[in-house]
C-alpha cells in the first residue's frame, strides 16, 4: 500500500498545512528577547525613522519550530530517497562535511578580517584550487563565482577581456543546441551573441555545421563534456582544433564533470576556461535551490584575467589575497564566494582523494549505463548508439499513442516513491526523460527503480488514467501553474 | 579501506553490473574516448583519508583563524556579527531542505517552496514593496541585478551610482558594465553623503543608505529626484535598520536591494550570503531569478509553485532576464526563520540597539585624542568612520587585531567601526582603551 | 482531509518501511574507514580471540542516512504537535539549550579529568545545585541519579541511611494508591515495604486512613503534590506533622513540580527529600525515553547522607568534588550524572530566570485548569471539586454505554492530528485520561484539541466504530501487543 | 522582553483564559493552595537573560574546561575518547527522536520503536547472547541490574565480585546492596588478574573482562566454575573489544553488562551513557526495562511495540524487576547507528587498532626510566596499569595535564593508560617524552 509523501496534515489542528506563519502570528507574541539596553539610547532624526512596523508575523519559538519541522517533512531530499534528477548530481552529501563547514575557524570569520588572522581559510583555499586545477588540467583558478552560471559569466568575461587585450573584439559564443539554458543566457550578458551549432544523429556537436559556424568574428565555443545527452564528445580534439584554429578559446562547462573524474581532464581536451559545480560534482548540498559553489579553472594564458583577488603563498610561506591584477575583470561576488560551501567541498576533495574520486567517475558512468541498460526496452534512448556516461536521456514518445506525457510518468515515478528524472530537457530531445542515478546509489536501488519504471510503462498502456492523475499520494496533487501565473499571489 | 567512499559497490555489485552489460572492466566504461585525452597516470591529489583524519586536519586549518567568538568583532563594511538564534540553523539546517534540489516537482517539494513564499511575503513585509523573488547570490549581484532590471525597465543605459556605495558593489558593477554594456558614473558626495544629483536620461540612481559609512542620505530627495526624471531609484538598504529607519518603500524606491548575510547568516568568511531584491508589481515580469507563487491543486487544495518562469533562462534562454539557476535558497529560508524569530517588536529594539551602541562607541572613541569622526555632524545608524592623526588606518587595524579587537574595513584613508546588538558597554569601553594605546 | 502521521511507505522502493537495517545489508558493504595502522600490529592469545566476526549489518553511509531520515519521521514529538501526555510534562525544548550541550567544552570532557582542567563545568554544578535548592526550598542536592526513579531509590535509600544511623530501623513507607508505578517499585529495592494509603473522595489523601497507618515502623511517606489526579494535597501540612510526628520522614516525587514553581516550595510544605524531572519541568528533550536527569535535593540534616561526591567550592573560589563523605549512602551514578542533560538544565533555569520559573508554572496551571473547563462537559473530571493544577484526569466512562473505552478515545485523536493524553493512569481511576498541556502551547492549540476532544466525544455516539477502528491515518494501526509477548521477536 | 520565555501566551490570552475560568488574576489560580506555604517572595534566582547573555555565559563557563580536542585523552577507566562519526547525531540528534516520550503510543512512535529494536538485534550480534533491553542508565547501573537479575532468578542472595572490577562498580553494588540486602565479596586477584574461584552458594561471578586494569581474564574457567555451581556467570565487558576478543556468549557468560559509552556518544563528562545489557532467552522475563518487540497490526502489517511489559513497574508496580522507566533510548539510538556505520569489518580494524597502540604505547612508556608495567607478563587489550619508582600516580597524572595529556584514573597506586583509534604513533612518542619529563 502506498502513503504520501511528506507529514500529515492535522484536521482540527490549528497548525494544520498549509497554515503560513502568518495564519499563526498573534498580536503580541514573539520569540526574540534582547539584553536590555547598557548604554544610553539615541534618537534618529524623525525625518529618518519608520513609521508603521513591518508587518512581521508575530509568533513564538514554538510556533516556529513546529512550523519548519513540518515543511521540511514536506520536502523530498537525497536524505529522503532516491533522486535522479538528470543533470543535477544528486549524489549522497557527506555529513563530515557538514561538521567541518560549522567549526567555528571557519564559520565565525569576518571577510574584511586582515590577512594574518585567517591564514588557515587562506590556505584551505589555496589547497583546493591546487587540486581543482589538478582535476581540470588547469593553471589558476577563482572561487569568486557562487554557482554555475556565476561561473559561465565569469568564464565569458575572461574570454572577452582576453580578446580585447588581443585587439580583436569578437562577436559570437558557439554553444550546442543541447546546451542548457544558462549557457545562452550567460553569453548574452557577457555582451555575445549566440551562435547555435547542431547536434548530428549521433547526439554530438555537427563538424561540419560547425565549420561553417566558426568565422573571424567566433569568441569561442561553450560546451559541456559529456554532453547534455549524456554522452562523450568523441571528436573534441577536431572540435578544439576548429575553435582554436578560428582564435577561439574553449568554455568547458563543468556540470556533467563527475563522469570523468581522473579519467579524462577539460585541459588536456583543449578547453581554456572550466567552471565546477561543487554541488553537483563535489557533494555540496543544493539546499533546496541553493546555495552552491561555481570556482572557475582556467589555463596559464588566461590566468592574468581571473577575478581578482586571488589566493596566493607566498615566500616566507604565509597565504594572502594578491590583488595586484592589472588585466582582472574585476569582481564578480562581492566577497571571496561561497566559503561556507568550498570548505564541505575541500573536505569531499581531500577525504575521497584523488584515488577517490576517480572511483567516483567510474561508478557514476557504471551506475547509468547499467541502469540505462535495464529501462531502454520500454524507454528508448534518445541516441542508442552512444554508450551513456553519468546519465542518459530516455524517450517517453513510446506513450504517446496513450496519450500519456514525459510529465505523467514523471508523476506516477512519484506515487512510485521516487524523485522524477529531469523531464523535458534537453529541449533536441522530444518527450525526455534525463536519468542521473549518481554513484552512491546501490545496484539494489536502481533495480528497483528500473522495475518501476518498466510498471509505469505496462500502466500506460493498461490503465493510463493513474499516469495522468498522478500523483495522488502526497499532500497535494497536481497545481494549477497557469492559474500560479495569471492571478499572481507571491506574497501574502 | 582508509579513504572516505560514498559508492556503495561491492565488488560483487560492480562485476554483476559489468557483466550485464557486457564489459570485462571499469576501464571499458571509457572504451569509446579517444585515448589521447584519457589521462594515463594517477591524479597527483594524496589517497583518500578516514573521516577521523580529515577532520583532524580541518580542525587544524580552522585552528589558524582567529574567529569571531575570540576576537571582539566591530568589523563592518558589508558584513555584521550580529547574533544568529539557535533555533535559526536547527530548522533551516534540516536535512530535506539541505539535500533537496530546486522544487522542480512541486509535489514533492511543498517545504521549500512554501518557506520560500512566506520569505518572499517578509521581504516585503519588511521592506514596503510589492515582489521579491526567492533570493539571488550577495548584496554585490543583487545591485547589479538591480540595475540590468531598470536599463530593461526604462530602456535607457546610462547608470548613476553614489560615490557613497559601498566600493565592492560598484567593482561588481565595473565588471558586469563590461559584458552589459554601461560603465557606472559615479555622483559625488559631500561630508559623507551623496549630492541630490540633477538626474539626466539615466537608467537609475543607485544609493545605499545607511551609506558606506553608516551614514544616513538623503534619500527622500535623491530618490524623488531620480523619477522625476524617470530613472528607477534603487536603495541598497540594511534588512537590519528597518525596525528603525524608514523602510524602501516609505522612501519611494522602485527597487531596494540588500545583503541578506545579517538575516540570521554566519559570517563564513563572505558566503554563502544571499542577495535581496524587492521591488515594485510595474516590473514583477523583469525580477531575476526563482520566484514561488500560491495556487491551487487538482484537488483545489492550496499549494505553491514555481511561477512567472517565462522570464527564467531555462524557458527564456537568451532572452531570459538573467542567468542565474542556482540561488542561495537555503540561506532565504534562513532568514525567513530569522524574521519571524526577531518579529516586529525584535526588530525595532535590535534597531534601537545597534545605533545607541554606535552611537556611544563613536562618542568614546572620539574622545581618545587623535581621534576623530572621518565625517562629522551627519547621522549615522549602526557603522561610522574613524580618522586618525598620527596612525594610518591600515596599522590601526591590524594592531587592533593583535589586541583582540576585529574593525574596519579601511576606505578612503578612514577606517570603519561597526556595532550590533552583540557588543556590550564594556567592550566598547576596553576597545577605546586599546585604541588609545594603539594611537598613542 | 485527514493524512497519515508519518513519512511515506514507498512501493517498489528497497528501502520501503519497514526494512530493517539487517535487510539492507550487503556483504562486504560498509561505512566505516579508518587511518591505516603506523604502529606494529599486535596478536592478541588466540584462546582469547573471537571467532566468527560479530553478524552486524554491512551497509553504506548512505544507507545509515536515508534509514534513520526516515525513522525519524515515522516518529511524533513535541516538534511535531501537540503532545498533551499527562504527568510527562512534554513543553517544547528550548534550541539554544542544544547549542550548550554540544560545545566542546562541555560535550567532550572525561569524566577522570583532574579538576582543575574543569572548572567551568564544576561551576556550571555548583550553580545549578544552588538554584535547585532555591526552588525547593532544600539545603544540598546530588546530581548522580539519571531519572527521576533513580532519584526516588536514591532518597530512600537516604532515609534507610538516616534512620539506621538513629539507629531505629523502620520496614515501611507509604504511598498513596494513585502513585506512580516508579513509586513502589523503588521501595521494594530500597529494602521496604509498600503502604498504600487510601485516596478519599476529593481525590486526596484520606488523612484518618493516613493516621491509622502510621505506626513506629513507617520510615517515610512519598507522594508527588500536586497528586497525580492533577491536584493539590491541599492537607500537606498536616499530612507532614502526621509523619513527621511518627518520626518518619517526607519524600517529594518531583514529576509534578512544573505546577508550583516560584508559588510553592516542597521544603515550605515539609519535604525533606526531592527529586526533580529535568526531563519534564526543566524541558530537557526526553530522546523517544530517554535520557532525563533525577537531581535529588535535601534538607540539611540529611546533606550527610547525600551520595558522594558532591560539588563544593573552597575558599579560594576554585570548585571541586568532595569525596570524604562517610555517612553517604555512596554511589548511586558510574560517574556524575548525565551532565550533558543538566547543561540544558542550567540553560533552562538560568535562561528563564526566577522571575520566569514562576510565569511557566502560572501558565502550565492556566492551560490545563482552562483545556479542563472546555472538555469537562463530554469527559467528566475525576474529581469535579478540586481545581486542577498543570494537569486534569477526566474520564471516559460515559462512552462505555457506546461500547467505547478511553483507549479508543486517545487512538481516534490521532486520527485528528495529536499525540493521545495518557490512559488509565493513575489506576484509582477508571477510564483515565490524564491530559497536561503545558504552559508552552497556545490558546488556540487548547481550543482546537477541545474541539477535537469533543467532536470525538460525539463519534463515540454517532459512529463508535471511528473509535474502535481508529487511527486509520498512521502507517501502522493497532498492533497485536498480545501477539509481540507470544510470539516474543525481539531481535532480528 | 529581557529572559527567555517560551509561553506564548499574549496579554489577551491570559485576560481571556482568566475570564473563561471566572478568575481575576494569575494569584487566583493558587487560591485554594493553604497560605502558609504559598512563596511570598520572588524566587532568589537571578531574572531572565536573552539567548545571547546565556550563551555568552555558557561559553564563558565551557572555556573554563580543557576538553578532549585541546588534551591529548589517554585516559580511561570505563570512558574512553573514541571517534564519533558525524553521521551518527545527525541521524540520532533528529528532533523527531529527540523530542518524543517513551513510545507509548505505537502508531505515532514507530520510528523510536524500530530503532530500539535494531539496537537490541545489534547487541545480540555483538555479545552473542539471545536477548538484549532498550537500554539502562550506564554501565554502574548496568552491573546492579545485572546482580539483581541473577538473585531473583537463582534465588540466591550471595553475590560474588572479582575484586578486578572497576571500584566504580563496587561502590554502586554496595550501595544498591544495601536496599536490596547483600553486600558484595571480592574475589581475590593475583598478578591483576582474578583468580579462579571455588564457587559456593552464590547467584552471581561478576568479572569485567578485559578487567579495570584493561587485563584479559581467565574468563572462560571462572565462567565455567560460576555456571558449574548454579551461579549467573556475569560478564562485564568493553563492546569495542568484541572485534578482536571472544564475545560473552562464546565465553558461556550468562549475563553479559557494559558502559555503551565507547557506542558512538561523547564523553560529556560522565553522561548521559547508557547501560548495556544482554541475557540469554531463560532470563527474559526477569530483565529490567523496556523491550520492544516485533508484532503487526490489524491489517497485518509488521510493526513494532514495548513488549512483556508485565515486568515493568507500570505494571507490576512493587514486584517490577526494576523500578527503571525513563531510560537512555536516545543514546541506544546513537549506539545503533555506530554500530551499523562500524560494521563487521570496521569492528575488527578498530579493536585491532587499539591493541596494537596500546602494546605500542606501553613499549614506549615502559622504556622510561622509573616506569614500569604494574602488571608485567599479562595480555592486555586497549589499556594498561602503569607504576613510577621515584613519583605517585596522581602527580605524574596533574603534571601530564598541564603538559597537555590526559592520563588515568589512579587506581591502587597505579596509573591507567588507555589507547583509542584515535592516538596516533607522534602522540604516543610525545607522550613518552612527557612522562620522561614528569617522572624524572
Ligand atoms: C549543464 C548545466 N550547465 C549549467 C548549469 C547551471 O549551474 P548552476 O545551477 O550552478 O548555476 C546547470 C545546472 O543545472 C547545468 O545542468
Ligand atoms: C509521577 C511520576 N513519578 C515518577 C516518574 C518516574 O520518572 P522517570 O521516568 O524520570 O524515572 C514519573 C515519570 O513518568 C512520574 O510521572
Amino acid at each position: 500500500m502506498t502513503e504520501p509523501v511528506g507529514a500529515p496534515v492535522r484536521v482540527g489542528d490549528p497548525e494544520a498545512f498549509p497554515r503560513t506563519l502568518r495564519n499563526l502570528a498573534r498580536p503580541g507574541r514573539r520569540a526574540s528577547a534582547f539584553p536590555p539596553l547598557d548604554v544610553p539610547p539615541t534618537e534618529l532624526p524623525s525625518d529618518q525613522r519608520r513609521e508603521r512596523a513591518a508587518a512581521l508575523p508575530e509568533v513564538s519559538e514554538r510556533d516556529l519550530v513546529r512550523h519548519y519541522t513540518r515543511l521540511a517533512q514536506r520536502n523530498y531530499g537525497v536524505d529522503t530517497g532516491f533522486y535522479p534528477l538528470g543533470s543535477c548530481s544528486m549524489k549522497y552529501n557527506p555529513k563530515v562535511a557538514e561538521t567541518a563547514a560549522s567549526l567555528p575557524g571557519f564559520q565565525r570569520l569576518h571577510p574584511h578580517q586582515p590577512e594574518h588572522t585567517v591564514q588557515g581559510v587562506l590556505e584551505l583555499l589555496w589547497r583546493l584550487e591546487r587540486a581543482l586545477c589538478e582535476v581540470t588540467g588547469m593553471a589558476r583558478a577563482t572561487f569568486q563565482p557562487a554557482a554555475g552560471a556565476s561561473g559561465e559569466l565569469t568564464g565569458l568575461l575572461i574570454m572577452r577581456a582576453f580578446h580585447s587585450r588581443n585587439g580583436d573584439p569578437r562577436r559570437r559564443i558557439v554553444i550546442p543546441d543541447s546546451a542548457h539554458g544558462t549557457n545562452p543566457a550567460s553569453v548574452r550578458m557577457a555582451g555575445y551573441e549566440v551562435a547555435t551549432v547542431p547536434s548530428d544523429a549521433r547526439g554530438l556537436v555537427d563538424l561540419s555545421a560547425l565549420e561553417k559556424l566558426v568565422e573571424e568574428d567566433v569568441a569561442g565555443l561553450m560546451i559541456t563534456n559529456p554532453n547534455t545527452l549524456g554522452l562523450f564528445e568523441e571528436d573534441i580534439l577536431e572540435i578544439a582544433r576548429t575553435i582554436h584554429g578560428a582564435g577561439g578559446l574553449l568554455y568547458y562547462d563543468g556540470a556533467n564533470l563527475n563522469a570523468i573524474l581522473g579519467r579524462v581532464r577539460p585541459g588536456d581536451m583543449g578547453f581554456d576556461i572550466v567552471h565546477m559545480n561543487t554541488h553537483k560534482t563535489f557533494a555540496t548540498p543544493h539546499g533546496g535551490g541553493g546555495p552552491g559553489a561555481g570556482p572557475v579553472a582556467v589555463a596559464e594564458r588566461l590566468a592574468p584575467f581571473l577575478p581578482s583577488p586571488v589566493v596566493e603563498r607566498r615566500e616566507d610561506g604565509t597565504f594572502g589575497w594578491d590583488r595586484d591584477r592589472p588585466e582582472s575583470i574585476g569582481r564578480i561576488h562581492g566577497f571571496h564566494g561561497n566559503v561556507g560551501v568550498l570548505v564541505r567541498a575541500y573536505a569531499y576533495v581531500f577525504g575521497n582523494g584523488g584515488d577517490g574520486l576517480r572511483e567516483v567517475g567510474e561508478r557514476a558512468v557504471l551506475n547509468a549505463r547499467y541502469l540505462a541498460e535495464r529501462v531502454r526496452s520500454a524507454f528508448p534512448l534518445a541516441h542508442p548508439d552512444g554508450p551513456a556516461m553519468h546519465e542518459f536521456v530516455s524517450t517517453a514518445k513510446p506513450l504517446r499513442p496513450h496519450g500519456v506525457r514525459a510529465m505523467d510518468v514523471a508523476k506516477r515515478l512519484i506515487d512510485l516513491g521516487y524523485y522524477p528524472s529531469t523531464v523535458y530537457f534537453p529541449l533536441v530531445v522530444e518527450e525526455a526523460l534525463m536519468v542521473e542515478p549518481t554513484e552512491t546509489e546501490s545496484k539494489e536501488t536502481l533495480d528497483a527503480f528500473a522495475e518501476a519504471m518498466l510498471r509505469v510503462a505496462r500502466e500506460a498502456e493498461e490503465e493510463p488514467d493513474l499516469l495522468r492523475e498522478a500523483p495522488v499520494t502526497t499532500p497535494i496533487r497536481r497545481l494549477d501553474e497557469a492559474l500560479a501565473a495569471r492571478s499572481l499571489k507571491i506574497c501574502w | 579501506m582508509s579513504g572516505l567512499r560514498f559508492a556503495p559497490h561491492t565488488e560483487d555489485d560492480v562485476r554483476g553490473m559489468l557483466e550485464a552489460l557486457g564489459l570485462s572492466s571499469l576501464d571499458d566504461l571509457y572504451r569509446h574516448i579517444p585515448g589521447q585525452v584519457l589521462l594515463d597516470r594517477p591524479l597527483n591529489i594524496p589517497s583518500g583519508v578516514s573521516e577521523m583524519e580529515l577532520l583532524a586536519d580541518l580542525s587544524d586549518l580552522s585552528g589558524h583563524n582567529r574567529h569571531t567568538d575570540d576576537l571582539v568583532s566591530f568589523a563592518g563594511g558589508g558584513a555584521y556579527d550580529h547574533y544568529v538564534p539557535a533555533a535559526v540553523w536547527s530548522l533551516a539546517g534540516r536535512s530535506e531542505f539541505q539535500t533537496s534540489y530546486t522544487p522542480y516537482q512541486p509535489e514533492l517539494s511543498q517545504g521549500v517552496l512554501q518557506a520560500l513564499f512566506e520569505y518572499q511575503s517578509m521581504i516585503c513585509d519588511l521592506t514596503g514593496l510589492e515582489v521579491s523573488n526567492a533570493s539571488l547570490y550577495d548584496g554585490a549581484t543583487a545591485v547589479v541585478e538591480a540595475v540590468s532590471l531598470a536599463r530593461a525597465a526604462t530602456g535607457r543605459d546610462r547608470v548613476l551610482v553614489a560615490d557613497t556605495v559601498d566600493p565592492r558593489y560598484v567593482e561588481a558593477l565595473r565588471t558586469y558594465g563590461r559584458g552589459a554594456g554601461y560603465e557606472p558614473e559615479l555622483l559625488p558626495s559631500r561630508g559623507g553623503r551623496a549630492v541630490v544629483p540633477v538626474v539626466g536620461h539615466v537608467a537609475c540612481v543607485v544609493l545605499q543608505h545607511p551609506n558606506v559609512f553608516g551614514i544616513l542620505e538623503r534619500a527622500r530627495e535623491v530618490f524623488a529626484a531620480a523619477r522625476a526624471a524617470g530613472a528607477r531609484a534603487i536603495h541598497v538598504f540594511d534588512p537590519l535598520s528597518l525596525g528603525v529607519l524608514a523602510p524602501p518603500g516609505e522612501l519611494d524606491a522602485d527597487i531596494a536591494v540588500a545583503e541578506g548575510q545579517v538575516l540570521g547568516n554566519h559570517l563564513a568568511y563572505g558566503g554563502p550570503y544571499l542577495g535581496v531584491i524587492a521591488a515594485r508589481m510595474q516590473d514583477v515580469r523583469r525580477m531575476p531569478g526563482r520566484i514561488v507563487g500560491e495556487t491551487v491543486d487538482v484537488d483545489g487544495r492550496p499549494g505553491y509553485v514555481l511561477t512567472l518562469q517565462a522570464r527564467e533562462q531555462h524557458i527564456r534562454r537568451e532572452k531570459a532576464t538573467s542567468n542565474i539557476c542556482t540561488n542561495q535558497t537555503l540561506m532565504a529560508i534562513a532568514a525567513a526563520v530569522y524574521l519571524a524569530w526577531l518579529g516586529p517588536a525584535g526588530l525595532v529594539e535590535l534597531g534601537q540597539a545597534c545605533a545607541a551602541k554606535a552611537a556611544y562607541a563613536a562618542e568614546r572613541l572620539t574622545a581618545v585624542p587623535g581621534v576623530r569622526l572621518a565625517h562629522p555632524d551627519v547621522p549615522f545608524f549602526k557603522e561610522f568612520a574613524l580618522a586618525f592623526d598620527r596612525r594610518g588606518p591600515a596599522e590601526v587595524r591590524d594592531r587592533l587585531a593583535d589586541r583582540g579587537y576585529l574593525v574596519g574595513p579601511v576606505f578612503e584613508e578612514a577606517l570603519l567601526v561597526a556595532c550590533t546588538e552583540r557588543r556590550s558597554r564594556q567592550e566598547i569601553d576596553d576597545l577605546a582603551r586599546a585604541v588609545g594605546e594603539v594611537v598613542a
